[in-house]
């Protein structure tokens, strides 16, 4: 007969029209600015340089080894290396980022700025809310703009972070017992400690679990 | 000639006259369809509403339409030049004076003679439809079949012609 | 009481005109009802374009418009801001005057038609005794209007969707008046006022509407296919046709006259549906004897917001018809169809009253509308078909 | 203005440049420029489509809007870098995409990829074919005219499997999931359960889009016998994927090649004898089938052990010089990249077989004969993304 599957089609959506008033799984609509969904672990924004303690400049764990600049894709990332050094976040001297910018209108989200860092310095953001009307100076952002806490870090990719943490911990440990190591023995060679620790070469950081390829 | 009148028919003959006086056609068209308003606005002040009726549905709906149609079907292109004022033009004008003129005085000569009657009592508006009906039924019935013969063979023929064409565009 | 309140807008009306010299009365009566109608029927556009995104909106899973107002109520009234403050474009080649014209012709138009409706007891504006060739006439115009936008506008989109909207209006103009002279050989009158009065009387508690009839049903049927084609509603709305001419012959206009052309779309569909409810379902009476104390005008709108509704859910539902199979429709279906109607009908006048006529007529129409029906589907060769599989 | 009746709207043949392939001399041709913004090309794609009346004469399609230089900038990239690019390729499946680059980067520098991986492989695949398939069914139906509900319901369930890929790869349509030697992170907890749980909706949703529109009398007449591709022209113009499959050519690379760990899935291949918008159609909804059939088998089975090839070094990744051609099954068809490499760490040479674009060769040949309404659905039913397309 002519309309039959008219007639079903019908009946498909008035079942779906006031299915939408009892099923939750039929309107799956989210109000978005009022309600929001659950932020996934996994997601990622935008990168941010993370940074330890209180003070972003002095604890931003990045040595400005320049890796991300040259594997960034699309290049949007550019360094300034520093002339001095300071001790990083396993309290070594490293160089440190006199300037550090991302032009995340560039930016393709791609974290292979995050999977190539060996230092844990780079890491993703999930925040989203990023328009601006600033064209140039809004989307590129500066190294302090950039620099997040590792609290922040902790509290977006929990498991990554834990996993990063407990890494840098057992670098920190080692390092630790290494200087003290040092100190003893420089005690006992009555030599200064300091210039031994800072001569000699401590052990390269790990990539943390979570991350490793 | 009351207000209404004269309004109407100033409507309807500025319409004629615009479609006769346009440049471009499709202009032409919209303005004679003007001017079929303007006409059965004037039946249905004479209270003919079934033609008044019919003169919308007819004119203004089909065959106004149809003008456009037909213009788009056969003016591919547009001509730039404006269209030469026609040499016999007096001539012209002087036939369709005299036209005029016979017209004039026939229907001047007749609204004499109806004047004389005496003036007819409103026909009840709901009669004129059923009158038509029982006309066109009963009195002429035998013309409204030859016509209406006729017009299906015109459009056998319509039909015939145009399946005609798809074959050969096939 | 109930006959006050039905009557309360006739008599508020009479009460307003008494404050005037009786010269200018008959004028200012018709202007109360013309500017009454307007802004009803306007209400009910900015009401129906609420409902249909609401109701779109469900059927898809969605809430629809949720944020201007409550349950975005205000939404058509932020729509008609936005339409009115926004730039005004006219194409560089278009042709001005008549650019500016179909727009307002479309409105005005559509608003005629509703002069011989019947919105409740001894609500109509005007009473023509032709009152159904009186709509059928000025829904024509809407043809013109058309055209001209599309002609206009000096795009080939509108063109194409102006071709488009005339061929489909006048094909379907067909049916749509051969389905309603079923209810006219019935009644033998083409006053609209004396259709609905002949179906505002009950045996029992059950109304007199055709609808309810063998051939008032298929009528009714038949009009409200056509009258979904007349008003370029979906599955018909090839003239607008988004998804291939993308607005059709509006495709040039913006701002205050996009809404026009809308509003007169939106006009039009209500005036087709009262015109169905007019003729079948039983203009403002009551559906059972004992609820005629309800106001015949709420009825009557109660039956064009259900017509409304209805309009929304197939729009909700079906594809849309290519050219050449909306015009086989209209030729090889409808008309066929309304003209086995009329055929029904006539044997329903002519056969004595009683239970007999009831099967007669019911298989006059529906024996073709089978056949019909499976020798087109035949011809088409449209089947659902079963896939092999390689594995 | 006042002179030209048409000085835009129908040209004369002259105007257009070359004669017509068919009809009279004197018909009227109309060259509608169908794109770049037109809203049912899915993108920035362009037809210049030729007409008589609403028939189509010639088309012309006009690619390269969308033009990014994805091949030479992936020249100048290491090979890890040009990973997040195929993303952009074909938008609507990423992660096949990837795969097909990680497979080609990997026969090329040999690289043995952990059995949990492929099966992660293919479980993403899967699903990846199962949003593609959603998606385009959905967008077929709105460029029949639909109003948006079988979109609705496409996307939701789409959406429901865009919350898993941003579960696991971060991102929702970007998603950087592949490497060379393996894939990018594990299963987060609780993934598979969601994934299930998406999955058992997934036949709720085949089914009702069939109850909706696949026995529909409109859907049958629009789609069946529209844009017919014969097998043999499918298979000499290099038609890969649903497509050349609804002509009715066994050609699935999953069975093919059996890349992967393919050969382990139990599954059947379906395929159409029309080779029809409505197979081209129905062969996606069946594929959808097959395919929560193959997720199925491979969650069940899915193994514990590493999840990327260890040795593989990610940066200062030079495979030795030589040239490889990987290729998958893609939602879309045959997705290949072609390499060569020097010994650098970029490629000498990077090409992509972008089977969008090769399906859609064939666009003029379907076309022809046919309505302007039907062009959109047999675009539609090529199935094309202009990532892919212009690159």
């Amino acid at each position: 007969m002519l309309g039959d599957g008219i007639l079903k089609g019908l009946a498909e959506t008035a079942r779906n029209f006031f299915g939408s008033y009892v099923s939750r799984d039929r309107l799956t609509t989210i109000q978005y600015p009022e309600q929001r969904d659950p932020q996934i672990e996994a997601a990622r924004s935008f990168p941010f340089l993370v940074f330890d303690g209180a003070d972003w400049q002095q604890g931003l764990r990045c040595v400005s080894c320049q890796i991300c600049e040259k594997e960034c894709p699309p290049k949007c990332i550019f360094i300034e290396k520093s002339k001095d050094k300071k001790p990083d976040a396993v309290g070594k001297p490293q160089f440190y980022p006199v300037r550090f910018d991302i032009d995340i209108s560039v930016c393709m989200s791609c974290q292979i700025c995050v999977e190539v860092c060996p230092f844990d310095a780079i890491k993703m953001d999930v925040d989203y809310d990023l328009s601006t009307d600033d064209r140039f100076g809004g989307l590129l952002l500066d190294r302090q703009r950039l620099a997040k806490s590792n609290e922040h870090y902790n509290k977006i990719h929990p498991t990554e972070a834990a996993a990063v943490d407990a890494a840098l911990a057992e670098e920190r440990a080692k390092a630790k017992a290494a200087a003290e190591a040092k100190a003893s023995a420089a005690a006992k060679a009555a030599t200064e400690a300091k210039a031994a620790a800072v001569a000699n070469p401590a052990p390269a950081p790990q990539p943390a679990a979570g991350e490793s390829q | 000639m009351t207000a209404s009148f004269t309004i109407l028919a100033a409507i309807t003959v500025a319409g004629m006259a615009a479609a006769m006086g346009l440049r471009n056609a499709v202009h032409c068209v919209l303005a004679l369809t003007v001017g079929f308003a303007g006409i059965a606005a004037l039946y249905l002040q004479l209270g003919a509403q079934f033609v008044g009726f019919t003169q919308v549905l007819v004119y203004v709906g089909a065959v106004a339409i149809l003008a456009v149609f037909a213009i788009m079907m056969t003016q591919s292109r547009p001509s730039a030049t404006p269209a030469p004022r026609a040499p016999l033009w007096a001539a012209g004008g002087a036939v369709a004076a005299a036209v005029f003129a016979v017209l004039a005085w026939a229907i001047h000569s007749n609204a004499l003679s109806v004047q004389a009657l005496p003036p007819q009592p409103e026909a009840a508006p709901s009669a004129t439809v059923q009158q038509i009906g029982d006309a066109l039924m009963h009195r002429f019935v035998l013309p409204l079949e030859i016509v209406g013969l006729l017009l299906t063979a015109a459009l056998i023929g319509a039909v015939v012609i145009a399946m005609g064409r798809r074959e050969e565009m096939k | 009481m109930t006959q006050t309140l039905d009557q309360i807008f006739v008599l508020a009306k009479h009460w307003l005109l008494g404050f005037l010299p009786a010269a200018i009365q008959p004028f200012c009566s018709a202007l109360l009802s013309v500017v009454a109608i307007i802004l009803v029927f306007a209400t009910l556009f900015a009401i129906t374009t609420w409902l249909e995104r609401k109701g779109l909106g469900r059927m898809q899973n969605r809430l629809g418009p949720n944020r201007v107002g409550p349950c975005g109520l205000l939404q058509p009234l932020a729509d008609g801001i936005k339409s009115l403050t926004k730039e005004d474009i006219v194409p560089a080649a278009a042709d001005h005057a008549v650019h500016f014209m179909a727009p307002v012709l479309l409105v005005a138009a559509s608003f005629l038609g509703y002069a011989v409706l019947p919105i409740g007891r001894n609500m109509v504006l005007t009473n023509l005794n032709a009152g159904v060739l009186y709509f059928f006439a000025v829904g024509s115009l809407m043809e013109l209007a058309v055209f001209m936008a599309g002609w206009s506008s000096r795009s080939k989109y509108s063109l194409l969707g102006a071709m488009r909207a005339i061929a489909q209006m006048i094909s379907y103009e067909v049916p749509l008046v051969l389905a309603s002279i079923v209810v006219i050989l019935h009644t033998g009158s083409l006053s609209t006022v004396a259709i609905v009065d002949r179906q505002a009387v009950y045996t029992g508690i059950w109304p007199h509407w055709f609808v309810f009839t063998p051939w008032g049903l298929a009528g009714f049927v038949l009009f409200m296919v056509a009258a979904t084609a007349e008003s370029n509603r979906s599955p018909f709305d090839l003239p607008e046709g988004e998804s291939e001419i993308i607005a059709g012959y509006y495709i040039e206009y913006s701002g205050f006259k996009f809404a026009l052309f809308f509003l007169g779309e939106y006009i039009g569909m209500f005036a087709t549906s009262a015109m169905a409810i007019t003729l079948f379902l039983g203009g403002w009476a009551a559906p059972f004897s004992f609820l005629t104390w309800v106001p015949s005008y709420l009825w009557f709108f109660a039956k064009l917001l259900a017509i409304i509704s209805a309009f929304i859910w197939v729009r909700g539902t079906l594809p849309r018809l290519r050219m050449d199979q909306l015009m086989n429709l209209a030729w090889q279906f409808m008309l066929p169809m309304t003209l086995i109607n009329l055929l029904a009908a006539g044997v329903w006048q002519f056969m004595p009253a009683g239970v007999a006529r009831w099967p007669v007529c019911a298989a006059i129409v529906a024996v073709p509308f089978l056949l019909l029906a499976r020798g087109l589907k035949q011809k088409r060769k449209f089947q659902l078909r079963t896939y092999r599989f390689s594995q | 203005m006042s002179t030209a009746a048409f000085p835009a709207a129908v040209l004369p043949t002259q105007q257009i440049g070359s004669e017509p392939t068919s009809g009279p001399s004197t018909e009227q041709l109309l060259e509608l420029s169908m794109g770049p913004q037109h809203p049912s090309t899915h993108g920035v794609f362009r037809m210049n489509v030729v007409l008589d009346g609403e028939r189509v004469v010639r088309l012309k399609p006009v690619f390269g809007y969308l033009h990014r230089n994805h091949e030479k900038i992936a020249e100048s990239e290491t090979y890890l870098g040009s990973m997040p690019y195929t993303d952009r390729l074909d938008y609507i499946c990423p992660l096949t995409n990837n795969w097909a680059y990680a497979l080609a980067v990997e026969k090329l520098a040999g690289i043995q990829v952990p059995e949990r991986a492929e099966y992660l492989r293919v479980i993403v695949g899967e699903l990846t074919r199962l949003q593609n398939h959603a998606c385009l069914v959905g967008f077929l139906m709105q460029d029949m005219g639909c109003s948006g509900t079988p979109l609705m319901y496409a996307f939701r369930q789409r959406e429901m499997v865009l919350d898993l890929f941003e579960a696991l790869t971060g991102a929702r349509m970007m998603c950087n999931y592949m490497r060379f030697g393996g894939c990018r992170v594990d299963l987060p907890a609780g993934w598979l359960d969601q994934t299930k749980k998406v999955l058992q909706q997934f036949p709720r949703f085949l089914d009702e889009f069939e109850r909706l529109l696949i026995g529909n009398e409109i859907l049958m007449g629009r789609t069946q016998g529209i844009g017919v591709l014969s097998k043999e022209l499918a298979v000499s113009a290099g038609i890969s994927g649903p497509m050349a499959r609804a002509s009715g050519v066994d050609y699935d690379i999953r069975k093919v090649d059996r890349y992967g760990i393919y050969d382990r899935f139990a599954f059947r291949v379906p395929l159409g004898s029309h080779g029809d918008v409505y197979d081209r159609l129905m062969i996606r909804v069946l594929e959808m089938r097959e395919s929560l059939g193959i997720l199925d088998q491979a969650m069940r089975d899915l193994p514990a052990g590493p999840i990327v090839d260890p040795k593989t070094k990610i940066r200062g990744f030079r495979p030795k010089p030589g040239e490889a051609y990987g290729r998958i099954e893609a939602p879309k068809g045959e997705l290949g990249f072609y390499l060569i490499s020097d010994g650098s760490p970029n490629p000498y040479r990077y090409r992509v077989r972008p089977p969008s674009l090769i399906n859609l060769t064939v666009l003029e040949d379907l076309c022809l004969g046919h309505n302007v309404a039907d062009i959109v659905i047999i675009l539609g039913s090529v199935d094309i993304v202009l990532g892919e397309v212009d690159r």
